[in-house]
């Protein structure tokens, strides 16, 4: 599949089309996270509508993008770049080109729940926190918590965790593009 | 069916748009088939069904309705009663033994001569498929 | 008695200790019965579905099923802005989409038909019947509390999803906190977004975001912010002796090392306490300062309270 | 027997050369009713037409037919042709060969065959052809011009200048419309009111004009040069005969409210002039804010008013006059940005304020005397933000399309600012900067050049911090977000259509689109004319206009008005639409199919047939000044009692039959 062709799909599975963007600036200009991105909201339409995907999946945009909404909800033209910002970061990860920090902390937590069925986030923030090599993050706030048992030691592990960890497992073989294409069972169902 | 049949298909055509079209066509020299011989109305407003209903009777092969597009006629809402009227006329043909794909209507604009010409040749080639229309006509015999 | 399915969300069980507690006294008082969802699960928050989009939609459909198994005729009901936003999509999906139903279902194991709501506390306590039941068991008033509003991102967006009339400026939080005499500001940032999402793995792009917050919390005047979801309501707390530390470096030119921020608690001239929406109801209905466990703030909020209840009643709190 | 005669033209080689003309007039000789048929190698030219007519006397020909090109290319000049000679005009028929078969088909035998199937058809047709006459109506010398601002004002001026009768109509208590409100006008930054008030002064005095201000039309009848109307002369409380506009009243209302034209910037009494220069210049009674009209006390005004002027009991009236020609020139209202910009603060930031509230600011007979004093508390602003296409080019929350004049008011804002507010700071946060008019683009590059900072972005949302007003955004040309701290924000806002134009083009059968703005009948070739009759546009009613525009089209419009009411009656098509009254069985179901309302059920005197008394039954009758021969109504009727003339159903049906004869 070409880059082309590739965007072409991204742009089909967020329901985005590139060209309802006439760049006027109104997402970036609400973005929370804006200052920090190398490619701002508008950048990554920018992107889609001259085909330049490798720019958009090499961007840290789609890695900081808190999903808080604000850009789409105030676009003109009613362009939902989170969504089109998820399919990238999908894609990105599928071609290895995924950022560090996220992926420890997002595979931490989904190690998490596939043990205990719920976050125990003093596991979590630990275990992130030694995989990212921060040690000090946030360990400020740790004396406090204990003191006052606003975390434990002990994880809050629910009965299900085995029907959980299931979930999970098929969950993520739904996503992979391997068993997905192989997969005949899906029945064509109109939207 | 004879391999060279050669369909003779009616075309009603408002004066505003359709027509207009069918003269830019020309005007541009793009080509279509020689099957279609148009009746110059108004408004495709103006088509009784009856016309219709007549045309198969005499022997055509197929016949097709053009006006402006919804919300662009010449006279206002014309159109809009064409639109209803043909959505019902295509199943009174289907009642009576007329396949479905001998009668259109189209919506083309005094600017869309490509599309003219498109929509001409699509049914010309629609109705060369279906043959020559002899149900009706024999079903409905002849009229005094 | 009004009865909803609850799921309370992972902070319920350790951070949003006092939250928890005011919820319950809340909830109590006021004649609403919160029915917890058998055996939820995490929602996935805002990890599973940067994975893995199936996985965003099925950790949150789970309980969703299970409550719909249940008790099939209540509404879910939900905290947390983050759990909301998780729960109230896949409901969302699960009902729009058929294709998106059968997956949802194949990898869950469970029939799900999305019949009923996901909603947020907000939600609840805006009902006519809970602002009525709320106005019978405020006990206490409190005077000259500038109150600012913070809804947090992910309970007003998207507004497909949530159906939110406004994005920008809502009020129900507002219309709540007045009641119990607090007077609630004009401000800018009730729906910013706070960054907790990304406090973890991008800290240094993300804590940004809720300072400018507090900033304007306090530029609007505001002597406490007022929270609907314990994610916020950590990050907005939790973090500000950073922030100040930081602030107040960038300002003198003189740092500090980072880890003073253990011992020293933050300015108390600069900080700003946080409360959530239903601790400050639960203290105008006349709960306990222990019983709600107001000291597990971060930020101190005692001498907030005494100051808006005045002398006597204050006393009773702490 | 009606004798045919065909004439195939050659069209040079046009169609010579794709087809056998030769052979289509052989093949036409031969037909049933045909009794001579020609080939010529031009036929509309001089000679060719000659050729026509010659026969027509050599063969007494009673018909034509004419096979060339397409009759929307010379079916006129063909009936001109034949009012030379002693056949009516419309015992003609058309073949075209040129555009529908020479042009399009490469198959010579081909093209010939459908040539002669077309001319045959052509032949059935004009064997049914009937004489026709064009019917005339006489027409109304007088124009009503709708809407009294500067389109208004300009057009009922020039109607009257050309020696007609106009009515100008206006809703308020002054004409003026929102011109009156402006300061300044871009881009020669005349005064606004000094440009404008001589002509509003000029219609107040013009002996062809009738000024009816505080009027709306109630109902409209009748058609092209022939418009009845009834008009709604509101109840305002005041004898205008005697009044001789004083201002004792408006000195002593003790009811303060706010002052619309103002903008809401200040309070306006209860009894008020719209404006110190208003025309007439005379009061009127609010009757919502009036405490005497409200609750019976206070009647201050009475008891001040020298003349005795004041009319508690006043009541609308209804007029109805007679009217050739209409003039829509409704004009436009501001976006109401509070109800569609959440992220602006949807009007809870008392600085944040629209352009038009702007102009009142700056102007000098305006609340504050000219000086730019923010709303909230009076101080003068240091730093303002003006915001382009608030409401404009946002089709999620306004409007698609663009306001137009928003990039030239914002460009003048811009100046006015930096003119009148040495030092302070200007930023113009724009999508696009449009400046397509004469003088325009160097007045933004004048302003640009005066210091106003140009920020390419559309403003995401403006909150407060402290007193000022934070304008977050993107720079997009430096891909940096950008915070403007601002003590006023000056939005820009869309054009809308002005309340109640719906209404009243639904009270006058015109088009809309989907915006509401007036349709043209045609956009480019007929931009002023409405799909009615003798109806006209004038000004933003059509879509949003600046004011250089706004006068020309007027003008325009009026020139079509005069032309109209120079005639003393009107030819008009006399291919529409006949009822057979002994047919119609009033039952009235092509009323409502009319797009033109022009048919309409009567009783008539009739006789039982059983008894034979005397009766009243009802028939459909047609008004031919109102239908324009679409033929809508024949496919409705039941009794086949309708037909249309020129296109009858017998015309038709013949030439369906001739194709497979």
């Amino acid at each position: 599949m070409t880059d082309h062709e590739t965007l072409a799909r991204l742009m089909a599975d967020a329901d985005v089309r590139q060209y309802d963007c006439y760049q006027c600036g109104k997402c970036s200009g609400g973005c929370p996270m804006a200052d920090a991105m190398d490619l701002k909201p508008r950048g990554v339409m920018r992107c889609a509508q001259i085909g330049s995907l490798g720019r958009i999946l090499n961007s840290n945009t789609i890695w900081l993008c808190t999903g808080c909404g604000a850009c789409a909800d105030r676009c003109p033209h009613d362009v939902n770049v989170p969504a089109l910002i998820e399919e990238a970061r999908y894609e990105a990860a599928r071609r290895g080109l995924g950022r560090h920090d996220s992926e420890v902390l997002n595979k931490a937590f989904v190690a998490n729940i596939k043990a205990f069925g719920r976050n125990h986030e003093m596991l979590l923030a630990g275990l992130y926190n030694v995989l990212a090599l921060k040690p000090i993050q946030d360990m400020a706030s740790v004396p406090h918590m204990l003191k006052k048992n606003l975390i434990g030691i002990k994880p809050n592990r629910i009965g299900a965790t085995r029907e959980i960890a299931e979930l999970i497992e098929r969950a993520e073989k739904w996503d992979d593009p391997m068993v997905a294409t192989g997969r005949s069972q899906t029945p064509e169902v109109k939207k | 069916m004879a391999v060279d049949f050669e369909p003779k298909i009616l075309a009603f055509c408002c004066n505003w748009c359709t027509y207009t079209g069918a003269d830019l066509a020309g005007q541009s020299r793009m080509k279509y088939p020689e099957n279609v011989r148009v009746v110059r109305v108004p408004c495709s407003g103006r088509v009784n069904p009856q016309f219709i209903l007549r045309a198969f009777r005499r022997g055509a092969d197929g016949v097709l309705v053009c006006g402006c597009h919804p919300g662009d006629c010449h006279y206002a809402t014309g159109n809009y009663f064409t639109r209803r009227r043909f959505m019902l006329m295509r199943e009174l043909l289907e009642f009576n033994g007329v396949d479905p794909g001998r009668f259109h209507a189209r919506w083309i604009s005094g600017s869309e001569a490509a599309k003219f010409r498109d929509t001409v040749s699509e049914v010309t080639r629609t109705v060369k498929a279906l043959g020559p229309n002899e149900r009706f006509q024999e079903a409905s015999g002849e009229e005094s | 008695m009004k009865r909803y399915a609850y799921f309370p969300g992972c902070a319920s069980e350790s951070t949003a200790k006092s939250a928890t507690l005011a919820n319950e006294f809340v909830f109590g008082r006021i004649g609403i019965d919160l029915v917890e969802i058998e055996d939820w699960n995490c929602c996935g928050a805002t990890s599973a579905h940067t994975l893995s989009s199936a996985l965003g939609l099925a950790l949150p459909a789970r309980p969703l099923a299970r409550a719909e198994a249940d008790w099939p005729e209540l509404d879910v009901v939900t905290g947390c802005a983050s759990c909301y936003a998780r729960l109230k999509l896949a409901n969302h999906r699960v009902r729009a989409d058929k294709s998106e139903r059968y997956m949802v279902e194949k990898i869950i194991g469970k029939p799900y038909e999305a019949k009923r709501e996901v909603l947020n506390f907000l939600d609840i306590l805006s009902d006519p019947a809970a602002r009525a039941n709320i106005g019978a068991a405020l006990l206490r008033r409190f005077k000259n509390l500038k109150a600012a509003c913070y809804y947090g991102c992910l309970n007003v967006r998207p507004a497909e999803i949530t159906g939110a009339e406004n994005r920008e400026n809502p009020m129900a939080m507002d219309e709540i906190a007045a009641l119990t005499g607090a007077e609630p500001v004009e401000w800018g940032f009730k729906t910013e977004c706070c960054g907790a999402a990304h406090q973890n793995d991008a800290a240094l792009e993300a804590r940004p975001l809720a300072g400018r917050i507090l900033d304007n919390a306090r530029a609007c005047g505001a002597d406490v912010i007022l929270t609907a979801c314990p994610m916020c309501q950590l990050n907005l707390e939790m973090r500000q002796g950073e922030y100040i530390r930081k602030r107040e470096e960038k300002r003198t030119g003189k740092a500090r090392f980072p880890l003073l921020d253990m011992v020293l608690p933050p300015d108390p001239e600069q900080a700003i306490p946080v409360l959530s929406i239903t601790e400050l109801l639960a203290v105008a209905m006349g709960a306990g300062g222990r019983r709600l466990a107001l000291d597990a703030h971060f930020v101190p909020v005692g001498r907030l309270i005494a100051g808006a209840l005045g002398g006597r009643e204050s006393e009773a709190i702490l | 027997m009606s004798k045919v005669g065909v004439f195939v033209c050659h069209c040079g080689t046009n169609i010579a050369s794709a087809l056998d003309v030769f052979k289509v007039a052989e093949a036409a000789r031969a037909l049933p009713g045909v009794a001579h048929a020609a080939e010529y190698k031009y036929m509309c030219s001089e000679p060719g037409q000659q050729l026509i007519l010659d026969a027509i006397n050599e063969h007494g020909l009673k018909r034509v037919v004419i096979a060339s090109c397409s009759p929307r290319m010379h079916e006129t000049t063909f009936r001109k042709m034949l009012k030379k000679s002693k056949i009516n005009e419309y015992l003609l028929e058309i073949a075209n060969i040129r555009e529908q078969d020479a042009w399009v088909h490469a198959d010579f035998e081909k093209a010939t065959e459908k040539a002669i199937d077309l001319v045959r058809m052509a032949v059935a047709k004009a064997l049914k052809d009937e004489p026709l006459k064009a019917q005339t109506i006489p027409i109304t010398k007088r124009a009503l011009v709708i809407g009294g601002g500067i389109a208004g004002i300009q057009a009922a001026l020039d109607i009257a200048d050309a020696g007609h009768e106009a009515v100008l109509l206006e809703r308020e208590p002054s004409i003026g419309g929102h011109m009156a409100m402006l300061d300044k006008t871009f881009p020669t930054l005349d005064c606004s009111a000094c440009i404008s008030t001589p002509k509003m002064v000029d219609v107040g005095a013009h002996p062809n004009i009738t000024l009816l201000t505080s009027a709306e039309v109630d109902a409209v009848k009748g058609y092209i040069g022939n418009f009845t109307v009834t008009i709604r002369k509101k109840a305002n409380y005041v004898n205008h005969d005697i009044c001789t506009g004083c201002g004792a009243c408006e000195q002593k209302c003790p009811v303060k409210t706010d002052s619309a034209f103002n903008r809401g910037l200040s309070k306006r009494t209860a009894i008020y002039k719209l404006f110190p220069q208003a025309v007439p210049s005379k009061p009127v009674i609010d009757a919502e804010s009036c405490l005497k009209l409200k609750n019976g006390k206070c009647g201050v005004c009475e008891k001040v008013c020298p003349l005795g002027c004041i009319d508690y009991g006043d009541e609308d009236r209804l007029v109805e006059m007679d009217f050739g020609a209409i003039i829509v020139a409704t004009g436009y209202r501001p976006a109401k940005w509070q109800r569609m910009y959440d992220e602006y603060g949807a009007g809870r930031y008392a600085d944040v304020i629209d352009g038009l509230q702007f102009e009142r600011l700056v102007n000098a007979s305006g609340p504050t005397e000219g000086h730019i004093a923010r709303p909230s508390d009076g101080k003068a602003p240091k730093t303002v933000a003006i915001i382009k296409c608030v409401g404009s080019r946002d089709p999620k929350k306004g409007h698609a399309y663009c306001s137009r004049a928003c990039c030239m008011a914002a460009a003048k804002h811009a100046h006015q600012l930096i003119d009148k507010l040495p030092g302070s700071r200007v930023f113009v946060f724009y999508i696009d900067v449009r400046t397509p008019g004469k003088g325009y683009e160097e007045f933004y590059d004048q302003t640009r050049k005066d210091g106003a900072v140009y920020v390419r972005g559309r403003v995401s949302r403006i909150y407060k911090e402290g007193d000022t007003l934070v304008c977050q955004g993107e720079d997009t040309l430096l891909g940096k977000q950008v915070r403007v701290h601002a003590d006023l924000v000056i939005l820009e806002t869309a054009m809308e259509p002005s309340p109640g134009s719906g209404a009243l083009l639904g009270l006058l059968g015109c088009a809309k689109d989907a915006d509401g703005w007036v349709t043209e009948a045609h956009p480019k070739l007929r931009p002023v004319e409405t799909q009615v009759g003798g109806v006209f546009l004038a000004g933003a009613c059509q879509g949003p206009k600046d004011i250089p525009d706004t006068v020309a089209q007027a003008s325009a419009s009026a020139a079509k008005a005069i032309g109209l009411l120079n005639k003393d009656e009107m030819e008009t098509s006399p291919m529409i639409a006949k009822i057979e009254e002994d047919k119609c069985s009033g039952c009235g179901a092509c009323g409502p199919i009319c797009p033109y309302k022009a048919i309409a059920l009567e009783k008539i005197p009739a006789r039982d047939p059983g008894t034979g008394k005397k009766i009243e039954r009802l028939v459909a009758r047609v008004n031919a000044g109102l239908c324009q021969g679409c033929g809508a109504c024949t496919v409705a009727c039941r009794t086949g009692a309708i037909d249309l003339l020129g296109f009858r159903n017998n015309q038709i049906l013949e030439e369906v039959d001739a194709l497979w004869l």
